[in-house]
């Protein structure tokens, strides 16, 4: 093979403190070089018109550049060597900038590092073959799983975008948390005024297909060509003839049915659409409930029920969607504040959550949008906020910021005061964490415009005290244990992943966090994309967000869906495993380890077994190769012989 | 070239003087430590150990004891034909102007040093011919082995007791079989009987010691006496070859005799006859050397092609085709010779002790039997 | 040859022709002006090829010993050494132990008629022999080639058929399935030749190819009443030492890399041993 | 056997691994530990000169016989890092390489060889301090345990070596 | 005793000749110290078929290694019946969890074990030459060289695996022949007696101890092919060139690469059977390089390989929770 060597100088950068000279000159007494010299910038136009010269002038078969990190420039190098005709694959590069000449000053020993990293990358492209990507066709059909407010933007963005979408929701109704919003900071916007038109959207484009009440089942495939199990959880209603009338609500002796939509403060009936607004509007009979399926004798909304819609007997069924790409955006769960016995929560009533006293200012909420305590219906006049209720404490193994607790809290005292115009109320806070567009000035209003006296520090305990409770806690700034006595208590309850994450993710076959959010790609560089090509995410499902921020995501996702979708048919990414049937033993381990299901069985004349890798499947970890015992399974560009050229340089 | 092992003049057996001396057994080592001087001397020893342990040829190493009471586990054919050995050095040679060209320099400088095996077997050096027959009388000659066989000597010890496993009379040798050995060494009661079997054996015994008295050369002579008339093993191998041809496609027979088989190479390399070799190139950088080293016909690789095609894929035609090599193929390359010396060293260390005397002795029968 | 039967003698690689997207063809010299104006062989003969650091294989030199400008060598990409020659350059150097084997009993074919079958890359060996008899076109009688080829661009030497074709040859081209723009015979190398049908009589019928296409040659030539001794191939065994002594290579009691490779029917029937 | 071998005699040129250095080979995911080391050279982070990194995909690429390799043959230490478990880009790869690694690790000095010239660790792309730590901790330790035999050393009278089994 | 488990043997395998393909077994031979394994197919062959302390081979092997020839099983043949001691038999449960094997296409006649003889024991009490034959008599083998008869106790000439052993008795069977075995150990001490040994002495000493002992390895690959779970045979990566882990050279780094190859292929497959170490020519403790391994998967994972059929060889699984394994 003849190979050539560029070394960078990378301006001073490598230069300073290596001798680049030195490096190309031994570098060119290595076996099967035949070409090496040192660059100023070798990324730059120049340095790279050099390298395809070489490549001409020099019959050079492959290259290698030492220079800066392959995660900076490979791709640069890769484009530059193919354009001079030699396959991309043919190419390797030596760190010598990050991993040597920033990291050490002594000039003698990094060239010997540089030169010795120059000589294990020319050991590995010994062994480097030509490598090319397949063509696999695209599914223009996207999956959207979870129909909060990200995942209605980017249905919503694709759907306009002439995208079949297939949205999935596990509630009955879409519109995630953001429906149970009563307004939204820091414009005190109505949130159902805003996300309304949204959800009849959604309901309304005919490219849009909507799964409530269902569930992921499984998900097969590959990017481009998903195949996706649905389970549609039984309603005991045929949605198909429902038409939402609500008469069968009305008639429904079971009234003590739990109101989830309500946080739990009103009670609902058995058979139930949760809010007036909701989408797709249709009841759902509560099996915990409901008479008929106690085994006493009821069905009356069955005979009340104009369309017949009523079936008992109903089971879940499967439905099958195949789909080109998927956009995750299953949103969060919010912390149980149960856990903090000194807040007294589950044992005194006037303790609620955030999303509880959403509910109570909301107007079609239990209340009627009177702020009214729940123990007894009284108004209440001082109303204590406190923050951080799982958020920031590692002790609970919430060590993260949940980041709109600061911002909702400002808005509730605004609201309350709105509400209840002698009301006081306090807030106990660590840090106020208003970092967006006019959210400081939002929370300052509420300190002074509003009167809500900010307190900072920790709240000690919450205990009874007649009809009221008292609040003791540590104001920090000022040094002093504070008392208030409160009518009302609100935990601003943090935010965690959703219920179910995890197991979802393994369907999805993407990784998550040790909290359950899921991991992004890069955390800067690609933060809508997954590790699992042709999945996304939108929302809060990848950490706590706002709603801007999560409608943002959402449109980034649905962006990337259709730029992927903007290609009939996309390349495969050609390093991935591959088989040499010749030597498999078809022992199956490889299919035992796969991260990715990429590899199958595949039958050869006479009976005989083989393993297959799906090269679209494939994500290139390379499990599959430390595994497999005869080494039949090779990683391609991470071959075994490519990692033990690289080793035997070392040990020569 | 033509150099052919038989024709060197040195191992011709002229009207010698009967040179003998005996060395006491609590003098052995002093001499063999005289004998290291003079010559490069391998010796049979433990390679472990346990006295019951594994034993080889290796070189002598001074206090080092020689293993006389067995056979050796290993055959001494390593000293001929090392496991591995370098075949030729390469150089890439750059051109100092920093052109692409490239010259290669080769080099097979090799060296051949004379060579004493003392404590030899007569199945050992018996199994030479068949090595001289491929190595040194083909068409072509191979320099590596034949240039050491010219250099190296063998002190032959007459074998006192066979095991069940030896068949050395049933290949044409015996256990006083002094054919291609240069000393003879008789093991009497208080040492041993070294007699000189050709004219520079003699030298070597220069000043080594007394000629042995009357009662140890009679009973020296006895015991040689009673090895000769000693036949060891009942094979028939009368007309071997022949037989081999008629069981070759006769699978079942192969079924049979084979099932039990590993395809290890067990077999091959504690085998004095078998020879057969690889050839792989090794390189550090711009050096590298082209080496040969033992192979096996049991291994897969052995046989394996660049399409993937493999004559003898399967363990059934890689036995069959060793037991063709040693009993029918070289027999019917050169006059009737057979590949085996009857050491029986394959039998003793087969893991799961297969017979090759029962897979000969029954290549000739008409049925399918065993 | 020097006394060392290992000993490579060193060449120059002087042109590389890809002659499909596998198979390349090397022309060389030996470095030993000398010696390469002195070098004889005979057409089928073979060489050990060496790429020093990865190993050796053996190649038909396909070149005749009528052509001495240089030896060819054709070279289809399977195994770890080709891989490397495939990656050589005119001016590298390679090691050539040469010529091995038996070759051809062209003098005994001196007088008859010719059928040359060859698949693929199983048109190498049988090149050097056909050049041969176009250079010594007098000697020999009718000569018919059936080359076929998956494909047209799976064809080897296609830049010389016009030549073959002017040598006196009877030059029947075949690929596997239609292909625009090919305007020769379509069809199985088989199909061909009993579609070409060439007389058995004082004819000798030497064939190359894949397994699975000399399998139906063979039956093939039965049928149009070729016998053994008539016909002739060439054959494939893994070597390593060429001269007969490691080992590997045997059929029966024959080495391919010194008996063969060439060998007529009824020579393979009688060796018996492993194919 | 060793006695008809030149090379596998040739007692180990330690003045030679003196001169040159110490050797470690370094096997890096590519997601996190890779970045991870580029990220302490982008800050600059000072780094002991005794690694060169291999790059591999992920941990779970990682077959234990490569550190049996390097380590047979010389190298004088080996360090593989990754991405923290749950992070891996491959969502498992190192949880199969974390087994395999810590039942290697067991294993090494079973067979006479120090174990304290391997080590695995995890580091994030974002960690470049971490990864100064690491470097700087494992190359010191390389350093005073000095370089490599390896098992090339001729192992000298085999009889004298009593295998204490049975 | 003996003599009536060999009778039952017959009788069994005779019944159930004609539903098998055919019956693995040991049978006498020339080496009085060791059987040969034996393939039988028809019912007059049944008597060649032995039991006792010198059935040394796992027969588990030959169902992924079958006789002679490598076609893969046709789906509707007969189950090959198979004789097991209590170590073959978590062999047998190794390629059956691995899926070599299908329960349902073995039939097991399991042999409840008391050890088995190590011929080279014997070896250090007689010279081998002399060894005209051996049979038992009680729990004694009595050796007959062609002089007085040499009596010595079974203990004295077992195997080394059979010192430690925990499952005389086949872990998994059709029919049993025979009394029920007492294992000779119960805790993994016993067990692993050697590995501690090992363990105990300082690093160099270990390192000098495995370069002394492999520098005798002749890469015959014995070990490799008598082991029932070495399962790639001839497609093992130490032959092979692409992958190329090993040169053909002779040095001692290449004999120990090999070794470890082998250990890292078998760690948490190894059911400790001791066939490597029993076939090595050069007498090579080569079955404790595995020990250690079942030793570190035994403590570390608390997995032990061979017992269940259903469990997922520890290698080839995670548990996300073990931070601190």
């Amino acid at each position: 093979m003849r190979i050539g060597v560029f070394v960078c100088n990378c301006g001073t950068n490598i230069a300073g403190t290596v001798d680049t000279a030195k490096v190309a000159s031994e570098a060119l007494a290595f076996a099967d070089v035949v070409y090496a010299t040192n660059y100023m910038y070798t990324c730059s136009e120049p340095g790279q018109q050099e390298i395809q010269r070489a490549i001409g002038e020099y019959g050079l078969q492959g290259v290698v550049v030492a220079a800066c990190s392959p995660r900076m420039h490979e791709p640069t190098f890769r484009r530059a060597v193919e354009k001079a005709g030699l396959n991309k694959y043919m190419f390797e590069m030596a760190n010598i900038r990050e991993h040597v000449s920033w990291i050490g000053n002594d000039r003698e020993a990094n060239t010997r590092k540089a030169v010795d990293l120059v000589r294990m990358a020319v050991g590995k492209l010994r062994f480097n073959q030509p490598l090319f990507s397949s063509k696999m066709p695209v599914n223009k059909r996207l999956l959207v799983i979870g129909g909060g407010v990200a995942g209605i933007q980017a249905a919503l963005d694709c759907a306009d975008g002439g995208v079949d979408v297939v949205m999935v929701e596990r509630k009955q109704y879409i519109g995630g948390k953001m429906a149970q919003l009563d307004k939204t900071f820091p414009t005190i916007d109505c949130s159902s005024c805003i996300l309304g038109p949204k959800m009849v959207d959604v309901s309304q484009k005919e490219n849009i297909t909507l799964y409530a009440a269902s569930e992921i089942e499984s998900i097969s495939g590959y990017i481009g060509n998903f195949t996706v199990e649905i389970r549609k959880k039984t309603t005991y209603v045929n949605w198909d003839a429902c038409t939402g009338c609500g008469a069968c609500m009305e008639k429904c002796p079971a009234k003590k049915a739990e109101d989830y939509f309500n946080e739990g403060l009103g009670t609902a009936r058995a058979i139930n659409i949760p809010f007036p607004q909701a989408i797709p509007k249709k009841a759902v009979i509560d099996a915990q409930f409901c008479r008929q399926l106690n085994g006493k004798k009821c069905g009356v909304c069955a005979k009340i029920c104009p369309v017949k819609a009523i079936d008992f007997e109903m089971k879940d069924t499967i439905v099958t969607e195949k789909v080109g790409a998927i956009i995750a955006a299953t949103g969060y769960d919010l912390f149980d504040h149960s856990v903090y016995g000194e807040y007294g929560a589950g044992r005194l009533p006037d303790v609620i959550t955030g999303i509880q006293y959403e509910r109570i200012l909301s107007a079609s909420g239990p209340y009627g949008g009177h702020i009214r305590r729940p123990s007894d219906g009284k108004e209440p006049t001082e109303i204590v906020f406190i923050s951080c209720v799982g958020s920031r404490d590692q002790s609970v193994g919430r060590p993260y910021c949940s980041g709109v607790c600061c911002m909702y809290i400002a808005k509730q005292a605004i609201l309350t005061r709105d509400h209840l115009p002698e009301s006081n109320s306090y807030v106990f806070y660590m840090d106020i964490r208003a970092p967006g567009k006019n959210y400081d000035e939002f929370v300052r209003r509420a300190q002074e415009e509003y009167g809500v006296q900010y307190i900072r520090g920790r709240v000690g305990k919450i205990y009874q005290r007649g009809d009221r409770m008292v609040v003791q806690g540590a104001d920090t700034l000022l040094g002093v244990q504070v008392e208030v006595e409160a009518d009302l208590v609100v935990l601003a309850t943090g935010v965690e992943s959703s219920s179910g994450a995890g197991e979802l993710a393994e369907k999805l076959r993407i990784s998550y966090d040790q909290y359950g959010f899921y991991m992004e790609s890069h955390p800067k560089l690609r933060p809508v994309e997954t590790n699992t090509a042709g999945v996304y995410l939108a929302g809060a499902c990848q950490g706590p967000k706002d709603i801007p921020s999560s409608v943002a995501q959402g449109s980034a996702a649905a962006s990337k869906v259709q730029s992927l979708f903007a290609h009939d048919m996309i390349e495969t990414n050609p390093q991935v495993a591959l088989v040499n049937e010749r030597n498999c033993i078809a022992c199956g381990k490889c299919i035992q380890v796969c991260p990715f299901g990429a590899i199958q069985w595949k039958e050869l004349r006479g009976g005989i077994k083989k393993a297959e890798v799906l090269p679209s499947v494939c994500q290139g970890c390379g499990v599959c190769n430390a595994t497999c015992p005869p080494k039949a399974v090779q990683l391609q560009h991470a071959t075994d012989n490519q990692i033990l050229a690289e080793v035997n340089e070392l040990c020569a | 070239m033509k150099s052919g092992v038989n024709k060197r003049p040195e191992l011709k057996r002229g009207n010698l003087m009967a040179v003998k001396i005996f060395i006491a057994a609590d003098r052995l080592d002093s001499v063999l430590e005289k004998l290291a001087t003079k010559i490069d001397l391998w010796i049979p020893a433990l390679l472990k150990g346990d006295k019951s342990g594994p034993t080889g040829f290796v070189p002598y190493e001074v206090g080092k004891a020689p293993a006389f009471d067995r056979q050796t586990t290993l055959p001494l054919k390593k000293v001929l034909l090392p496991q591995e050995e370098t075949l030729l050095r390469f150089e890439y040679k750059k051109d100092p102007e920093g052109a692409p060209k490239t010259t290669i320099a080769l080099d097979d400088h090799r060296e051949a040093r004379p060579t004493l095996v003392f404590g030899a077997r007569s199945c050992d050096v018996r199994a030479l011919t068949t090595l001289d027959r491929v190595f040194a009388n083909g068409p072509y000659v191979d320099p590596y082995y034949v240039e050491r066989r010219k250099n190296t000597f063998f002190a032959t010890l007459v074998c006192k007791e066979n095991d069940v496993k030896c068949f050395c009379s049933s290949v044409g040798g015996g256990p006083a079989d002094m054919e291609g050995s240069h000393l003879k060494i008789v093991q009497v009661d208080d040492g041993y009987v070294v007699e000189a079997l050709t004219a520079e054996a003699q030298s070597l015994l220069d000043g080594l010691g007394d000629a042995p008295d009357a009662a140890r050369d009679a009973k020296a002579a006895e015991m040689v006496k009673e090895a000769s008339g000693r036949r060891v093993g009942d094979v028939d191998t009368q007309g071997c070859a022949e037989a081999f041809r008629n069981r070759f496609p006769q699978t079942d027979y192969w079924v049979q005799m084979v099932s039990q088989c590993l395809s290890c190479g067990v077999c091959t390399y504690v085998c004095p006859t078998c020879y057969c070799f690889s050839i792989t190139d090794e390189v550090e950088n711009l050096k590298g050397e082209r080496l040969r080293s033992w192979d096996s016909c049991m291994f897969y690789h052995y046989t394996l092609e660049a399409s993937g095609h493999n004559p003898r894929p399967t363990k059934l035609e890689r036995y069959r085709n060793r037991v063709g090599h040693k009993f029918s193929y070289i027999p019917e390359k050169y006059e009737g010779l057979l590949g085996c010396c009857g050491c029986g060293r394959c039998i003793r260390s087969c893991p799961v002790s297969i017979d090759i005397r029962q897979v000969v002795g029954h290549l000739k029968e008409n049925t399918n039997e065993q | 040859m020097n006394n060392n039967p290992y000993l490579p003698e060193m060449a120059t690689v002087q042109e590389v022709i890809t002659e499909t997207g596998n198979i390349r063809t090397l022309r060389v010299t030996l470095d030993n002006k000398e010696r390469m104006g002195q070098f004889d062989f005979r057409p089928g003969q073979v060489g050990q090829l060496s790429v020093f650091g990865t190993g050796e294989s053996t190649f038909v030199i396909n070149s005749p010993p009528t052509r001495k400008d240089y030896l060819q060598f054709s070279v289809m990409k399977a195994g770890e050494v080709t891989a490397r020659i495939h990656q050589l350059n005119t001016g590298d150097q390679v090691g050539i132990r040469a010529p091995l084997g038996n070759g051809f009993d062209f003098e005994a074919m001196k007088g008859h008629d010719i059928l040359f079958v060859g698949g693929g890359i199983g048109m190498a060996p049988l090149r050097t022999l056909l050049l041969y008899m176009i250079d010594n076109r007098a000697d020999y009688g009718d000569i018919t080639v059936i080359y076929g080829a998956r494909s047209p661009k799976d064809m080897c030497y296609t830049y010389e058929f016009e030549e073959w074709r002017a040598g006196g040859v009877n030059l029947v081209l075949t690929v596997d399935a239609e292909f625009p723009g090919w305007k020769e015979r379509v069809g199985f190398v088989p199909t061909v030749l009993s579609e070409v049908a060439p007389s058995p009589s004082n004819r000798i019928a030497i064939t190359c190819g894949p397994p699975i296409m000399i399998k139906f040659v063979l039956f093939g030539l039965k049928e149009l009443g070729f016998e053994d001794p008539q016909i002739i191939t060439t054959l494939e065994k893994r070597m390593k030492c060429g001269i007969g002594i490691c080992g590997r290579c045997n059929a029966g009691s024959k080495y391919v890399c010194l008996d063969g490779p060439v060998f007529s029917y009824d020579q393979i029937r009688a060796m018996g041993g492993e194919m | 056997m060793t006695d008809s071998s030149p090379r596998s005699s040739a007692p180990a040129d330690e003045t030679a691994a003196t001169k040159q250095g110490i050797k470690i080979v370094g096997f890096l995911c590519n997601w996190c530990s890779y970045g991870g080391a580029d990220t302490a050279g982008v800050c600059r982070f000072k780094q002991p000169t005794d690694l060169r990194v291999v790059r591999i995909p992920c941990t779970g690429r990682m077959d234990p016989l490569f550190i049996a390799k390097s380590l047979i043959y010389g190298v004088d230490g080996v360090l593989v890092s990754g991405c923290h478990p749950r992070d891996c880009h491959y969502a498992v790869g190192n949880f199969y390489a974390r087994r395999r690694m810590e039942a290697f690790k067991a294993f090494l000095p079973f067979m006479g060889i120090d174990t304290q010239r391997f080590k695995y660790t995890w580091v994030s792309a974002s960690e470049g301090q971490q990864w100064q730590k690491v470097v700087t901790e494992f190359s010191e330790q390389i350093h005073r345990l000095g370089p490599n035999p390896g098992v090339r050393l001729r192992s000298g009278d085999n009889s004298k070596v009593s295998s204490g089994l049975r | 005793m003996l003599e009536n488990d060999r009778n039952q043997l017959h009788k069994l395998v005779e019944e159930a000749l004609p539903e098998l393909d055919m019956m693995i077994g040991w049978a006498e031979s020339c080496d009085p110290l060791q059987t040969t394994p034996v393939f039988i197919r028809d019912a007059k062959s049944i008597s060649k078929l032995t039991l006792g302390p010198f059935c040394s081979q796992n027969l588990a092997g030959y169902l992924v290694k079958p006789p002679a020839l490598d076609a893969p099983p046709k789906p509707d043949a007969k189950p090959i019946g198979i004789c097991v001691k209590g170590c073959d038999s978590r062999s047998l449960v190794a390629l059956i969890q691995e899926k070599f094997i299908t329960r349902d296409r073995v039939r097991i006649f399991g042999i409840p074990c008391r050890g088995t003889v190590d011929f080279r024991k014997v070896a250090q009490r007689v010279p081998l030459a002399n060894v005209k034959s051996a049979t038992m008599e009680g729990d004694s083998l009595v050796i007959d060289d062609s002089g007085t008869p040499l009596r010595l106790d079974l203990e004295e000439v077992l195997a080394r695996k059979c010192l430690g052993c925990r499952y005389p008795n086949p872990v998994i069977q059709d029919v049993v022949i025979g009394q029920e075995a007492k294992p000779r150990s119960s805790s993994l001490a016993a067990t692993y007696r050697d590995v501690a040994a090992m363990d105990a002495k300082p690093l160099e000493e270990r390192l000098a101890f495995w370069q002394s002992e492999l520098d005798r390895c002749i890469r015959c690959y014995a070990c490799r092919n008598a082991c029932p779970l070495c399962v790639c045979q001839d497609r093992c990566i130490v032959e092979t060139r692409e992958p190329r882990w090993l040169t053909q050279r002779v040095g001692i780094p290449e004999k120990f690469l090999f070794h470890f190859i082998h250990a890292m292929h078998l760690a948490g497959r190894c059911t400790g059977c001791g066939e490597c170490e029993r076939v090595c020519p050069m007498d090579i403790p080569v079955t404790l390089i595995k020990e250690k391994l079942n030793k570190i998967m035994e403590e570390m994972l608390g997995y032990s390989a061979g017992l269940d059929p259903e469990a997922v060889p520890p290698l080839l699984t995670f548990n996300p929770g073990e931070t601190e394994i």
